[in-house]
């Protein structure tokens, strides 16, 4: 049963915070493989929404992009992209966003715009498009991002996507309405913020990674979980069932 | 027939102008490929170019040249990485640097709304804590909701020139309809104080029955043209899949400026038109 | 079959409270009768009744008394004259005097977009120089355009408690969707804590084709009751024609306090359902 | 020739101030008459646009309500009613406002809100409905109404629609986009506004009326246009179409 990838890994580990029911605002990538292995499994009454305006979309395979045939094909409904982020998203209709990134620091704040200064850039990333209102919206957001010591900064270049700021109650006092980031799941844990001061600590590490490992891999101070837990192995269902999922997506896609 | 259904080259020589305020909408789906290709071919100069998802068209718009702007709110190859053009542009000022103004996605979503709406700036929830507020003071400005207290954005409304969109069919007095993955089309041209059409196909007149379907009424419209298969290698519903394999291929053809030029030429400059473009890349291709 | 597909005797007992905000919506198209009369059957009290035509439903509500104050923009009996049971509130404070909130259309229909949009104000270019801004300071406030200094008019979002809305269709998850006519019905359901919904007829599924049709989806709807022929004498498309000799006829029955308050018996009160009522009213009006 | 009603002299005379191609937002009654009279004469390319949503409606009877079905079925496409007054009326999409109401004053302020004080009415009128912001956010409105003293009063009431407020540019430095009433019809006579005082005069007056008679019906002193004109008497065939109308009308309502 050991017999699954880092990726794998990570993804059935996402789907597995997916409950049932849940509204979902889908971000392309993982975040979109972990939400309909979730939908394929254990919730197959969680609602998927993209930010194309495809509601309760239930793709046969991943799509390439946000809006791609297959998502407006297989939705109940399709509204306009206005309505999307107006009557779902600032409207609290979402229960969890899905979001990934170039760069996250401790407090979960996210960076997807530039590497370096904005300015003059070192890299320049794709920008914006709807994280920082599903950040800032979603009643919760969950990460999904590989670790990296790039990736996972002490401080990001650029706030993209508010996590907790600074920290503590920063975020609650600025008044934004959804809670913040629930959790990140990467290739080699899962993170959870500090009630209190809103740093991510190591809450579980998944089966053959070391805690060293996480450690070179993240570039803070990172905390360990006094009880720190051991993520379960996927199971043969999901990787069998994610694996479909995954070849009959690049098949489509191929063509 | 409607006199407002002309070719293509009149539509984008007589209604688009060098430094116009030009946004071409479609959000993955009917993304107006080949007015962008007219515009390439036209030769228009400094425009600023508007558009949520700047992809592959804007890419290939400010490779070429054309814009002295961008606005936009994620501009990558989605699914795929970068957009190399863009890229080069901001991060080696090659061909030149372009100004760019970054939104986020619900702002511009909301800033056509206001456009469309003739208000002069939009509200949102949203920007709150963001280095994108921050960076961007001019046109991220906050304020108190009168009644509750609340501090809330508010950002300028976008009023285009001009507003090109691609959808599937036009009927014949030159009422405009498009289904499935609607976009901010609707906004984005009601927004706009012209508006460009591309379509799948003129028909007599559109199937009866659904009452509440997306339509641009015929006397908003300045022109429209008759293109098949215009927003190639994005999709339209009901007519063709998106070509997930040339998003792909884009990223190679765009990493090295020599490649790049060399293939806007053999498939946009070179050619006459939108139908010799596919014609081309259906023949090299295979 | 979704659980949420119960009668209304259950939807309305279960769901509207006294002293609850309540928008009743439709606009002339699918008004919500038969939930109106089950409200007034339950004799809730102390509403406060928000539509933007209170139209002859609410006439009948406010002249039976369930209302302790009423929010709309146009209060007419459409196409006849007055609503005299409204009027006999205002007026002549019978059968008590209702408090009234007055506010045009496109400030009520922007409000519920406002409320649907998690706003909690809506800015319109309305109101300057009339009375309904003077006499009304609480809630048409002034405020300036960050980026322009137009003075515009800032009103509060509306959040009903409840919105009750009639529909053609719902399939047997609970979507509902609803086509021709469509008014405010979305922003006001979306805009609410909870969603009733009657329907025409409760269907396997929606016919396919249309994407974009007007649907309220399953998980936020409330409660759904099938109620064939649920917001007649007002009419549904595709289902039936409106009635507009009742509403002519209703000119001379609600002018009587008598003559109404007998109607409302017969009619209303003394019988079981909405079903009984169409039925009394078809032998008795041959 | 001289066999037609007063109700018939207006409605074909406010039909005529309707022209073909024009964007109209019209309102139900005298002003639905009279619009869709033109629509079916001089103006066939007329767009008409009820608040109900209903755009480029061509019903073949007149609604008795502003959301009758003939009005759905009969129109290039139906629209929600916030996108009316947001994407039409307030964008400045509409080149006319047909209003009607119970008051009008010599500045073109309508009331349709009470007559009487507003906390202890007289006569409770329907209220404000579209119009209000129709008065403000057309590019011109014009109005049709009955003449009589009740209704042509010095100074409304309560001013549910702006016309020109108390006269000048009053209206022009409230910053309303619209440039407000431009002619109302009545069953006597034209009105026009004086371009500098704003206030109405009779421009026009219809055959076999008296200037006395018109004067009797107004409640302010109204000034008569140095040449006044002589409204022409309606044609044949436009009484024929408007009396077609009206019966198509009457029987459909009648079941």
């Amino acid at each position: 049963m050991a017999d699954y990838t880092k990726d794998e890994m990570m993804t059935i580990t996402a789907a597995n915070k997916l409950k049932d029911g849940m509204v979902c605002f889908v971000g392309i990538g993982l975040p979109s493989a972990a939400c309909n292995l979730a939908r394929l499994t254990h919730a197959p009454n969680a609602v998927l929404i993209y930010e194309s305006g495809t509601i309760e979309t239930k793709p046969d395979v991943l799509p390439l992009s946000i809006g791609d045939g297959e998502l407006a094909e297989t939705a109940s409904h399709v509204i306009s992209v206005p309505e999307v982020f107006k009557y779902w998203l600032q409207a609290g209709k979402v229960d969890a966003g899905f979001l990934g990134g170039a760069q996250i620091d401790k407090f979960g704040n996210i960076n997807s715009t530039v590497i370096g200064d904005y300015n003059n850039p070192k890299v320049r990333l794709p920008g914006a498009g709807g994280a920082p209102e599903i950040a800032s919206n979603a009643k919760q957001t969950l990460v999904v991002m590989r670790h990296s010591k790039r990736a996972f900064v002490d401080k990001v270049d650029f706030i993209t996507s508010t996590g907790y700021l600074n920290g503590g109650s920063e975020r609650e006092e600025l008044g934004i309405k959804g809670e913040g980031p629930a959790v990140i799941i990467t290739d080699l844990g899962i993170l959870k913020p500090d009630p209190e001061t809103k740093e991510f600590y190591l809450e579980s590490i998944h089966p053959d990674v070391t805690v060293d490992e996480v450690r070179e891999n993240t570039g803070w101070e990172l905390k360990i979980a006094e009880e720190l837990e051991t993520t379960p192995e996927p199971s043969a269902e999901y990787l069998g069932i994610l694996r479909d999922l995954n070849e009959r997506t690049a098949l489509a896609h191929s063509g | 027939m409607s006199d407002k259904i002309i070719p293509l080259e009149k539509a984008i020589a007589d209604h688009i102008q060098d430094r116009d305020e030009v946004a071409l909408e479609g959000f993955t789906h009917l993304i107006p490929f080949a007015a962008g290709h007219e515009i390439i071919r036209q030769q228009k100069k400094d425009l600023t170019l508007i558009r949520m998802t700047p992809d592959l068209i804007y890419d290939q718009m400010i490779g070429m040249g054309m814009a002295k702007k961008l606005v936009f709110s994620w501009g990558g190859n989605p699914g795929v990485g970068s957009l190399h053009r863009l890229r080069d542009s901001i991060e080696n000022g090659f061909p030149h640097t372009i100004e760019i103004e970054e939104h986020s996605h619900a702002d511009i979503s909301s800033a056509y709304v206001a456009g469309a709406s003739g208000l002069p700036f939009t509200v949102l929830r949203g920007y709150t804590g963001t280095d994108l507020a921050k960076q961007n003071p001019e046109y991220v400005k906050w304020i108190e909701c009168p009644f509750t207290g609340e501090k809330l954005a508010a950002t300028p409304a976008f009023t285009p020139n001009v507003t090109v969109i691609h959808a599937q069919q036009a009927d014949r007095k030159g009422n405009v309809k498009l289904w499935g993955i609607i976009g901010v089309q609707k906004e984005a041209a009601m927004a706009a104080k012209k508006i460009i059409v591309t379509v799948e196909e003129i028909v007599d007149s559109f199937e009866d029955g659904d009452v509440n379907a997306t339509i641009i009424p015929h006397w908003l419209v300045t022109a429209i043209s008759e293109v098949p298969g215009g927003s190639k290698p994005s999709y339209a519903m009901g007519y063709y899949k998106r070509n997930n394999e040339f998003y792909k291929q884009w990223d190679e053809i765009s990493q090295d400026r020599d490649r790049f030029h060399e293939w806007m030429d053999t498939y946009v400059t070179k050619v006459e038109n939108f139908n010799e473009h596919l014609q081309k890349l259906e023949v090299n291709n295979g």
